[in-house]
């Protein structure tokens, strides 16, 4: 932390940053008061990518939505379209058939994978190493070459459907999983050795953007930005859906090893242990994932009962919540989506008073935002 | 400002074709050789605006990262547009967003090109239809040069467009333009 | 801070450091490592399913517009008259590939599998007319009129026959005028489109016919029939059986 | 250079006539001119370099469409750059925004001149040597300050008021860690500092190896460059990640272009100076390049000295991909904290041993020892 003396009077200075910047992960916009490098108020301005995707999800079916929760959250597409169809088979009550429960999980956890390597390498980018970067996203176009197997597309997969997955997985993708899986582990560690106990890396980070953890829970944060400060919440685990009881794995928390608990190395540093429990989930589905049919008997036109419902699942960037009333109706009556960056930015402000300019780019990478999901 | 007949012209008009020809060519023997290099330093060095608004954008990322690897052909990122050639309008523009859009072009030094990928920059995409607040196509803003389809274009896709663009810059006449 | 520590701060950055620079100096003279795929000349494999490009079989195509109530975005627009032999007739299927989601619902549905994703990805095009593939190349109104005068010839060969039966029991003297008269009614039916059309005869609806074979629009994007026209209307391409996706159901 | 045309004049009686400012005149213009090429040209071969560097330590192959191999990428960026518009925001100080690119070119190019590139190869052996590069590199800081405040620009503003406050703090520990071979050397004059590296003992002639606290100044000069130049880490200046392009956020085309070459030219005087003041120059072990005919021994040391710079230069970029950036109150503390405390102690160390040694080096005690 810096301390500023007021021996010299200065002035403020308001700086517009975004919405195109290189590291505002997308459109955020956020206009800074600063005094000199010191940042005395920071306040996120969303909206430029606000899609009216709630409202859209009104106007169309269940079935018609599932590509729309792809481009939801375009880097962990997978757990938003199994979101939605866990929503919808909560308030219709369809039974999914285990094995397609499994090939979700098994896609879930890839793209859990796949979505932290976005969030590493282009944290690390906003610090300035673009190499590790390029490395993230290498290891990210396996699980692309994986998904283009079992889904046919490499970034908007549309692959779960009401009642199961579109497709079984291709004679293959187990084995090609596995030998990921074996490629990528280590990888982990040379990333930790390159950049993550980086000297620098550790100094930029440590202590910076600090959330205890009650101020956590009480700003609502979820996914690895609450566990970040300590807090072993996830959803997997407490309100366990799918298949998850099954899997043995542990929840990855903030342990304040290099500073303060809760500060931005903490937060980094969860969603890097995070894949490897990702990895042994994915492991154990392999393993485990029984024979039968993916898709359960599901209406082409399909109409849910009346009702209202609330599923909310532990994706990449937290809570991903689906709320939706049903009239009976092939659309949905209404759809509102709780998403862990739109919380995120609720504590933006609070955290970065007094920090410089180059913390606040690592306050935003270390939340991991991503703005389809602020905006929706 | 360098002569540019194909800039301005509305959208849709094929740009090759709205540069007038060369009058005589063995009288422009010298400027056809101008044209032909100065075409090939501008086609050679595309340096694009780090510009993405979303999905396309991590497609964006990747085909520039080592797989696709875009800088084989000279295209390189630059975070400011005044560095930047051309403008890859990488996502969804939405009515808050497009003034931006435009102000960026607009400091985008001459001679600069346009890229719309992936749907919702081409026609607004999957927001078409029930969307209240996106752009129903970027080239409502500013003239684009390469439309891009997919959703989002693989990374090869969008290297594709880049090589469409090099053969679009490869035919412009810079000089000898009687106006 | 105490000596030590400061000591031991230089010591953590200079080996942190070296450690990093160990690894990308790996990266560096490993040409092993390299993975990047020379695109234009090596291409990767496109796997089996994979979603590009939509491509509709127009000959396999019963025109039951599943696709245009499927498809969320109404990239799909599709008219079709009802033919002679009471089956529909498509008389133009084009798909927006500007606006195409490429989420595969489309063909899901699809009765007949005359809908499919081909594995194309590539097509830059300089206009967004380009954009929007014709799978068939005949204009709409000429097809629409063909079929309406087909349906008017089998009406009129119906009406005759049935004429030239009722003939039979009184006398056959008549019949060339019954004939006329009837063939007559059956062009009011057909409506004024049929009226338009030069009576060619059949031999350009064989043409025609012939045409329609051979419509299939390639996937390339140097094929696209009407530019102008569609660029003059772009940016708003209104889909024509747009108003027929929406979910009535 | 007044001798140079003295000894012209003698030996080509053509030039008898002519009087000795005239030719003196021409002979600096063809110097700075062939300097000029020289450096541009590394300048631009710099920049594809470092985007080869950067594709193999990245996992990929960098430029390799334009030209040969991607040989001639920096020519289409250059004559791109050069004739791309070149625009002045609206509220910009005009001039300032214009003279800004050639202060920060010319302080990366004067630099060159006193560069000992080989036995006789020097364009003006200055005997103040050393602090003339540092005088005239203190320019691009005027540069960079000057297109920070001119463009009018928030951003480039605190480009520039970093770039003041890095280079003023750095300018201390990179005069420190040179001393210590002005030391041995006695001398400012970089072609002497050169010499009084050479001698028959080969590797261990060098300063670097001269006693353990010249090692450490080595390595403290590196550091200090680095960040004195604005090479990652320390390259808060441009930060691209943080102040979108830093200083030079507002400028297009050509005046781009000077910045982005300086920063090059900037590279290799870093580099040059290393390796005049710690490497031995165009010395090489058990081979003395002065013993040989003029021509061949001024190409033969050429080619060492431009070999252990352009060695630095890859380290350099290979350094700039590795590491991530600092911030800039941990900038300025490792600059007073752990730099000048850590030089101070170095360069007290150096004249200790000097004084006590009678300037000899562990290598030649060594030697001694074995008569």
């Amino acid at each position: 932390m810096t301390t500023r003396t007021d021996a010299l009077p200065t002035q403020e200075m308001t700086i517009n940053m975004g919405p195109q910047h290189p590291s505002t992960h997308g459109v955020l916009r956020v206009i800074l008061t600063t005094d000199g490098e010191v940042v005395t108020r920071a306040v996120p301005d969303v909206g430029y990518l606000h899609r009216g995707l709630e409202k859209i999800g009104e106007r169309v079916t269940y079935a018609q939505y599932m590509p729309f929760t792809d481009r939801l959250d375009y880097l962990a597409a997978m757990n938003c379209n199994c979101a939605w169809a866990w929503a919808v088979e909560k308030l219709a009550k369809i039974e999914v058939p285990e094995r397609a429960e499994y090939l979700r999980v098994i896609v879930c956890e890839l793209n859990r994978i796949s979505s932290h390597l976005i969030a590493f390498g282009s944290y690390t980018a906003d610090m300035g190493a673009f190499t590790p970067f390029l490395y993230g996203i290498r290891e990210r176009e396996h699980v692309n070459d994986l998904f283009e197997m079992i889904c046919g597309n490499r970034l908007t997969y549309n692959y779960a459907r009401v009642g199961g997955v579109s497709g079984d997985a291709p004679p293959g993708f187990l084995e090609k999983t596995k030998e990921f899986l074996d490629y990528f582990e280590p990888k982990i560690d040379e990333y930790n050795n390159l950049i993550s106990y980086n000297k620098i890396f550790v100094h930029r980070l440590a202590n910076v953007a600090v959330i205890p953890a009650e101020e956590a829970v009480a700003y609502g944060l979820t996914g690895p930005n609450l566990r970040g400060s300590g807090v072993p919440f996830d959803l997997r685990k407490d309100e366990p859906y799918s298949v998850y009881p099954k899997f043995d794995f542990k929840v990855c928390v903030g342990t304040g090893e290099r500073g303060t608990l809760g500060d931005c190395f903490d937060r980094y540093m969860v969603r890097i242990n995070e894949m490897r429990e990702s990895i042994k989930i994915v492991r154990q589905a392999v393993a485990q994932i029984p024979d039968g049919p993916v898709l359960a008997k599901v209406p082409r036109l399909f109409k849910p009962p009346v009702g209202e419902v609330y599923f909310r699942s532990e994706c990449p960037r937290g809570e991903t919540g689906i709320y939706l009333i049903s009239d009976g109706s092939v659309n949905p009556f209404r759809l509102k989506i709780r998403t862990g960056s739109f919380v995120a930015m609720n504590i933006f402000e609070k955290v970065t008073k007094g920090l410089m300019i180059a913390d606040i780019v690592a306050v935003i990478g270390s939340f991991d935002i991503i703005l389809p999901e602020i905006d929706r | 400002m360098s002569p540019d007949p194909a800039h301005g012209t509305p959208p849709g008009t094929p740009a090759a074709s709205a540069g007038p020809a060369v009058s005589a060519p063995e009288a422009h023997v010298m400027v056809g050789n101008a044209d032909l290099f100065v075409n090939w330093s501008r086609k050679s060095s595309l340096w694009y605006l780090l510009f993405a608004t979303a999905c396309c954008g991590i497609e964006l990322m990747q085909a520039g990262a080592s797989r696709y690897d875009m800088d084989r052909f000279g295209a390189v990122f630059r975070a400011t547009p005044r560095q930047s050639d051309l403008m890859l309008v990488a996502g969804t523009i939405t009515h808050k967003m497009a003034e931006r859009v435009k102000r960026l072009y607009d400091q985008m030094p001459e001679p600069k090109y346009v890229i719309a990928m992936g749907s919702c920059a081409n026609t607004g995409g999957p927001f078409y239809k029930d969307s209240y607040c996106v752009v129903k196509g970027v080239d409502l803003l500013i003239p684009v040069d390469v439309y891009i389809p997919g959703c989002p274009p693989r990374p090869e896709a969008l290297i594709d467009g880049i090589l469409r663009l090099q053969k679009i810059i490869m035919k412009k006449k810079n000089y000898g333009v009687k106006a | 801070m105490g000596l030590k520590a400061y000591m031991n701060d230089i010591v953590e950055a200079v080996v942190t450091t070296a450690k990093g620079m160990r690894i990308t100096a790996r990266y560096g003279v490993d040409p092993r490592e390299e993975v990047t795929l020379q695109y234009p000349e090596e291409r990767w494999e496109i796997p089996e399913g994979y979603r590009g490009f939509l491509h509709n079989d127009i000959k396999t195509c019963t025109a039951c517009t599943m696709c245009v109530k499927t498809c969320p975005v109404d990239c799909i627009s599709l008219e079709s008259v009802r033919g002679a032999d009471k089956r529909m007739v498509l008389a133009s299927y084009d798909i927006n590939i500007g606006r195409c989601m490429y989420c595969g619902l489309c063909v899901e549905v699809c009765p007949p599998k005359s809908l499919k994703h081909t594995s194309g990805y590539e097509m830059a095009s300089v206009t967004r007319g380009e954009l929007i593939l014709h799978f068939i190349a005949e204009d709409a109104a000429e097809i629409k009129a063909r079929v309406a005068r087909q349906v008017a010839e089998a009406a009129a060969k119906a009406e005759a026959q049935a004429a030239a039966k009722a003939a039979e029991v009184p006398s056959s003297g008549t019949a060339e005028v019954a004939k006329a008269a009837e063939a007559a009614k059956a062009g009011a039916q057909a409506g004024p489109k049929a009226a338009e059309v030069p009576p060619s005869g059949t031999a350009e609806a064989a043409g025609a016919q012939a045409s329609a074979k051979t419509a299939e629009v390639p996937l390339s994007g140097t094929k696209a029939p009407d530019v102008s026209s569609e660029s003059a209307k772009a940016p708003v391409v209104e889909p024509k059986a747009a108003k027929e996706g929406e979910n009535k159901e | 250079m007044e001798a140079l045309a003295i000894s012209l004049v003698n030996a080509v009686p053509l030039l008898a006539g002519v009087p000795l400012w005239a030719v003196t005149l021409l002979l600096m213009v063809v110097v700075a001119a062939v300097i000029l090429v020289f450096a541009l040209t590394f300048e631009g071969v710099g920049s594809l370099v470092l985007r080869k560097v950067a594709g193999d330590i990245q996992a990929r192959i960098g430029p390799n469409r334009v030209g040969p191999n991607g040989m001639l990428q920096f020519l289409a960026d250059g004559v791109k750059l050069v004739l791309k518009e070149d625009l002045i925001p609206a509220n910009a100080d005009r001039l300032l925004f214009k003279l800004a690119p050639y202060f920060a070119f010319v302080g990366s190019f004067a630099a060159f001149v006193v560069v000992p590139f080989g036995v006789g190869l020097i364009a003006a052996d200055l005997n103040i040597g050393i602090y003339y590069v540092m005088a005239v590199t203190s320019l691009v800081v005027i540069g960079v300050l000057l297109a920070g405040w001119s463009s009018n620009n928030k951003w480039a503003l605190l480009g520039g008021m970093r770039a003041a406050a890095q280079i003023v703090s750095y300018e201390i520990p990179v005069g420190m860690a040179l001393i210590p071979a002005v030391l041995i050397a006695g001398s400012l004059s970089l072609q002497d500092i050169v010499r009084s590296q050479s001698g028959l003992l080969g590797i261990f002639g060098w300063n670097l190896f001269h006693n353990p606290f010249t090692f450490f100044s080595f390595f403290l000069y590196f550091t200090a460059a680095q960040a004195e130049t604005n090479q990652t880490p320390f390259d808060l200046p441009e930060a691209e990640s943080e102040l979108v392009s830093g200083y030079n956020v507002e400028y297009s085309g050509i005046r781009f272009g000077l910045f982005f070459l300086s920063e090059f030219g900037d590279m290799f005087i870093v580099a040059t100076l290393s390796t005049a003041c710690f490497l031995g120059g165009w010395n090489v072990p058990f081979f003395n390049a002065g013993t040989l005919p003029w021509i061949w021994g001024n190409l033969f040391s050429l080619g060492v000295f431009l070999a252990k710079a352009f060695t630095m230069v890859l380290i350099m970029m290979w350094v700039r991909w590795t590491l991530p950036r600092l911030r800039v109150d941990q900038l300025m503390r490792m600059a007073w904290k752990y730099l000048v405390p850590l030089t101070f102690v170095n360069l007290l160390g150096v004249s200790l041993w000097l004084l006590v040694f009678k300037g000899k080096g562990i290598p030649a005690m060594i030697a001694s020892l074995f008569g």
